[in-house]
């Protein structure tokens, strides 16, 4: 175990699987000379040279695309898109062919690419720049979509999804770059497609991933104290989704709250409400709520921007109605604890 | 005509060569036009007669073209297409009987069964697709192209990439992303642009500021080259010439082969939008026949021969369309084989309806999930 | 009130409201000489010329932030994107700018723009021709996105959002282009945001959209005759959604199922579940059931593609499991009736 | 360095027009490019003093074309730039108050505070944005110039568009489909290339296949010119010349503006990846001491002068900064507004938390569900 930011562990990651396999290359923009626009790459031109590590031109769709041809011919490129909201422009050639070739060619050929990309606002960067848009990827057969909450999962995730033969979209976030944790030493991967207790509880479950799920980890704490026993569980894999072990929870706390930092309608959240009223209907005691982003752009001013983003005291305030609404007693709670 | 954007001693003309060409081999692309033009004409049979559904793109009048590219590719390199393929994998060599049964969505079909006419792949071949949206192919080519840089340098004998587009392809953002990725990396690709005159209805001049489609390699330094496309010599000829150099140089090169589309776009389209004396006029330059009487009146091919590979194509697709037409659908239990290479758990595994988690039961979910549930 | 297809429809509202108003203009591929790849503009290149109807060569993500720019100068573009698969060509534009420049610059700006495109498979046209994405649009503020099922829906929603003053997608389906169905004549709009109770019913929810709510208007009817009273809400505005109109029906009928064309997991129905657990809790009584697509790309052959997508028989299924469920007795409803 | 990719009869050098040059004008065009400077000077100050967040990029060592670029634009002509684009927005005319009150995101600033940095926009000055996605901008210029066309033809006094964009933004898709467009169409708009040698990191060499980003129209028999951008008389007389083309023929135009990035890509940027000789040797390349040198040789500007327009500079934008510092900020309350333009029913209108339907009140939902619910 060490202590690393999660920015660490991931440029350890892909420095680790770059000595591992001669055929994991680097693809983005800036991530060379510049060293990466928030640094993941740093230092890995000067140790594997321009072969392996290659910045582009400015042009999402055309190295996107690219990459995946060279998947296809059996390299494992690691593709760096700046951030999520530029990923619009290579979404085509995301969607509509690394998801689909293997299918629609009948199996004949895989598609081992990983996009890593964060998402994320909250930093002043404006409507275009600040967006989470997981939900579009999450939704797409042939995809797998992995959103990383701590140091240990960014590692864990990344080997595996750059293990893994399919079209991989690791979600990372800006605001989890400096976060730090302790991170397993040598091997270590993530199954894709399970989902994590953070932190087990009794009377109400927390559903969250990445960023927020930190914040949901940190609010899960702060109840304890007063007597609010919280289950918190990082959903880490959005596709594929481990709803059972979302619902197995809620049939053991009776109660849900969705924590997410993307826009509410139609959002992560929506599906995780959805299938939790259909996995646990007999023991939900009330409804599922979901704290999520207002639904506008995000605006730059700070102000604005604090307004539209969900946080801790918006989350603690739907928890505890969710538990007054259920005549939960704090007294009988805390005498538990 | 023969133009030479950046001239570099452009190939011997197709006369020059032609001399020291050897009638067997020239016989044997009469021999795949005129399997191509069979294929096709029986295709867009079967498709109204709903024995091909989807859309269904021929190649009636490029076989010219698509015959002479073919010749001048190794079974080594690798070709990715647009949607218009068909005869591109015949003449590559996948069995007319696989592709037939392809479009008609049988499990002996070139894909599965699950691509269809737009979607033809064959690994053993190294035909690494179709693909139905338009510039789509043209991004994975060149990464294609990449692998093969990356695996190692320039040579004579070295694999390289043949990326065909239409001309209407020439207007989307991947051809520039593309061709410019390939010039600042050194990628050994073709980019070629089957030049038919027409996108759906639109005319090259409506769609693109440089209707010289084989200039558009300027923008990156790539040269090009345009070359008569219903010349089945000269577009080999200008296709080994620019192989020639993106093998030995890693350079990019640009060919432009000009025809025209015989037919509508798709077999649905009446193409109303051409005119009659139009259509009549593109009839007198169809590459097959053109190609059977020049071949006579050289001598390379008496009308007996012609006569005989004539009804041997005949024959050839008819069995095609037996086989496919006897070959089995795809198996619905096999839905959702092949939507990932790497199982995980909790892919989501349901048809329409069914429950996401088995009734009455929820214990045993955990288990059961990864093979029950309809989980993303 | 006249007859009309539903392909008549669009074609009639589009060149009524040229012909009202001089800015509108129509822009996309093969719209003029070839009139239409699904002939919904047939006929105007004749009636309007080239300055109004305007072929493009193909380059969508081009031609739709052409027309955004046309829009923020007071044009108001009509764009045709052939089919919603071809829209991730242009989805930047359509997200980061038509959806968010209003907001950005402060509201100095807006982009009344129609983006008119078909969703929608089972025409046999493979994965990357056959999806359903408007989930997608629907998560995203600044965008109003319309679903009309029926041509009089589509008159009045695409005369809606011509004459908004935002950016609108208006989405079309291959298989509803030759659906007939009563049109009223002249001025005849529907209230962006309104979702319409297709056949009001007792017994249980049916929500629906687009093609699949043709679909359930059908299989409601024929439970009628077997003593099962359904209601049917057609969403008809994906955003904004019409929460209410939902749960509504869902208190009186205390039972739902959502009919959807789309991938299950993140889909539309998703927030529909969602949406009805929060805001009927108390009144439903069995998990609300989703009937979705399954989640692979789409595949060419027949029997595969009829496998992967929801029909009337499954819908029937779920029905009947979710009555069953909650002790529903068919004699009892058929005596109501 | 002026060279004509079409040549057409070039303009006059700047050296020619220079000798008919109004000496107030010279004056007025260094005060401009100094108050650029000094702006950018306090803006880079400003972000370290964490008074401005998100990204700030500066138009150090941009001042001669930026100056140049709207000495020859019409006040109805419209602009279209990128996200590095303060100098712009003053220099055609904003208050420098308001454009460092956007900076700071206030209410009073030029997009109401909820732009920043990137997205300056000015109705009135027909400043039609900043965009922060590269090559956004190109293509809704480019539809700008469509409506335009499409309410009138060509003339010497008719409106055009200007759409500026880094080198780096000439490899995106975007500015291959725009300038394709323009070119069939025929639209009045001329494009920059504000070529500052880099795009984050990465050189143009290293970014494009054809390094002289002039010659890139000629995809699209777009006639291209570059300019030495740190010669503000030389870019003014080049936009000139290609402004009269654009307006009078509806010919869209490239003009490529060649100078240097005297900072980092943002306010953020060390820009390790630059030498100290190259950063050294940029600064003797610098602009604005040039310039002010320049005219005080030709005598147009005296010493004195100079001193006063630099301290005139100074102060205008110690007021901006005040200006800005004092500027309230935008009320939380007007969080939603400016999202639709037309109000609809059910538009969310919720803050995190909110529940979708007001509490045990499901009743009165209906009519309320517009104001209260998070509804899409
Ligand atoms: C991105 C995209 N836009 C539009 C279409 C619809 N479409 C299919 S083929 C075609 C015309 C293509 O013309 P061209 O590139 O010349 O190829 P050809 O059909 O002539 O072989 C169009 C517009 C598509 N498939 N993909
Ligand atoms: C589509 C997109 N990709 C990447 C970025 C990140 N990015 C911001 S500025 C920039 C460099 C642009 O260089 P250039 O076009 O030369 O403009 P300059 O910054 O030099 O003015 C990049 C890559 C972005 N904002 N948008
Ligand atoms: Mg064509
Ligand atoms: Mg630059």
């Amino acid at each position: 175990m060490a202590m690393l930011s999660y920015r660490q562990a991931l440029h350890d990651t892909l420095r680790a699987e770059m000595q591992r396999d001669e055929d994991v290359l680097l693809i983005g923009e800036e991530i060379g000379v510049f060293e990466g626009s928030y640094k993941i790459t740093a230092g890995l031109l000067a140790e594997f040279g321009p072969r392996r590590v290659r910045d582009t031109p400015i042009c999402e769709g055309g190295f996107v695309g690219t990459a995946i041809g060279a998947a296809m011919l059996g390299l494992r490129p690691v593709v760096e898109l700046m951030t999520i909201n530029f990923s619009l422009l290579a979404i085509d050639q995301i969607v509509n062919h690394a998801a689909k070739l293997r299918s629609m060619f009948g199996g004949q050929v895989s598609v081992p690419l990983v996009i890593r990309t964060p998402g994320g606002g909250g930093q002043q960067l404006a409507a275009t720049h600040s967006q989470n848009l997981e939900v579009w990827y999450a939704h797409v057969p042939g995809l797998k979509v992995l959103a990383p909450a701590t140091a240990a999962d960014a590692k864990g995730m990344l080997t595996a999804a750059i293990r893994d033969d399919d079209p991989v979209i690791l979600l990372e976030n800006l605001a989890l770059y400096n976060t730090k944790g302790e991170v397993p030493d040598g091997e270590h991967t993530v199954p894709i497609g399970t989902a994590t207790v953070m932190k087990p509880g009794r009377d109400i479950t927390l559903v969250s991933y990445s960023r927020a799920a930190v914040v949901a980890f940190d609010v899960a704490h702060r109840l304890e104290a007063q007597g609010i026993s919280v289950e918190v569980i990082d959903l880490r894999s959005l596709r594929p989704l481990d709803r059972e072990t979302v619902c197995a929870s809620v049939r053991k706390t009776t109660r849900a709250v969705v924590f997410e930092d993307d826009w509410l309608s139609y959002g992560i959240g929506a599906e995780v409400a959805a299938s939790i009223q259909e996995g646990a209907f007999d023991h939900l005691d009330a409804p599922v709520r979901r704290v999520a982003a207002a639904e506008v752009p995000l605006p730059y001013a700070k102000p604005l921007e604090l307004a539209a983003l969900p946080d801790a005291t918006a989350l603690i305030r739907v928890i505890r109605e969710t538990l007054d609404a259920t005549g939960f007693s704090y007294q009988e709670a805390s005498s538990h604890a | 005509m023969q133009q030479t954007h950046e001239p570099a001693g452009g190939p011997a003309t197709a006369a020059q060569r032609e001399a020291k060409q050897d009638p067997e081999e020239l016989r044997d692309y009469y021999r795949q036009m005129m399997l191509i033009r069979v294929f096709e004409q029986r295709a867009a049979e079967m498709y109204t007669r709903a024995k091909i559904g989807g859309y269904c793109h021929l190649n009636l009048g490029e076989e010219a073209t698509v015959v002479g590219l073919m010749a001048a590719l190794h079974p080594t390199d690798y070709l990715f297409t647009s949607y218009r393929e068909h005869g591109y994998a015949l003449v590559r060599g996948a069995q007319p009987g696989r592709v037939m049964a392809e479009l008609f969505g049988r499990a002996a079909g070139l894909s599965g069964g699950r691509g269809g006419s737009m979607h033809l792949y064959d690994t053993q071949l190294r035909l690494l697709g179709g693909y139905g949206i338009v510039g789509g192919q043209i991004a994975p080519a060149t990464g294609a192209a990449l692998a093969l840089a990356y695996r190692g340098g320039p040579g004579p004998d070295r694999e390289a990439v043949m990326c065909l587009l239409g001309d209407g392809a020439t207007n989307i953002g991947a051809f520039h992303e593309s061709l410019n990725l390939a010039a600042v990396w050194k990628l050994p690709i073709l980019y070629v642009i089957v030049n038919n005159g027409l996108g759906m209805g639109t005319t090259v001049e409506a769609a693109s500021g440089e209707p010289e489609l084989f200039r558009r390699g300027c923008s990156y330094r790539i040269p090009g080259q345009r070359v008569d496309g219903n010349d089945v010599l000269a577009v080999r000829d200008a296709a080994l010439d620019a192989l020639e150099r993106v093998r030995t140089e890693h350079q990019p090169m640009l060919l432009e082969a000009v025809s025209y589309r015989l037919r509508g776009h798709s077999v649905v389209d009446p193409a109303r939008y051409r005119s009659d004396e139009e259509t009549a006029r593109l009839r007198t330059l169809d590459p097959v026949p053109a190609f059977r009487s020049r071949l006579i009146e050289t001598g390379d091919m008496d009308e007996a021969a012609a006569a005989q590979i004539d009804a041997e194509a005949e024959r050839i697709v008819a069995d095609a369309v037996d086989f496919a037409d006897r070959a089995p659908a795809p198996d619905p239990a096999a839905l959702f084989d092949y939507v990932y290479a790497t199982p995980v758990a909790n892919a989501g595994r349901g048809r329409p309806g069914d429950p996401l988690f088995p009734a009455d039961q929820p214990a045993a979910n955990f288990a059961g999930a990864a093979q029950f549930g309809i989980g993303g």
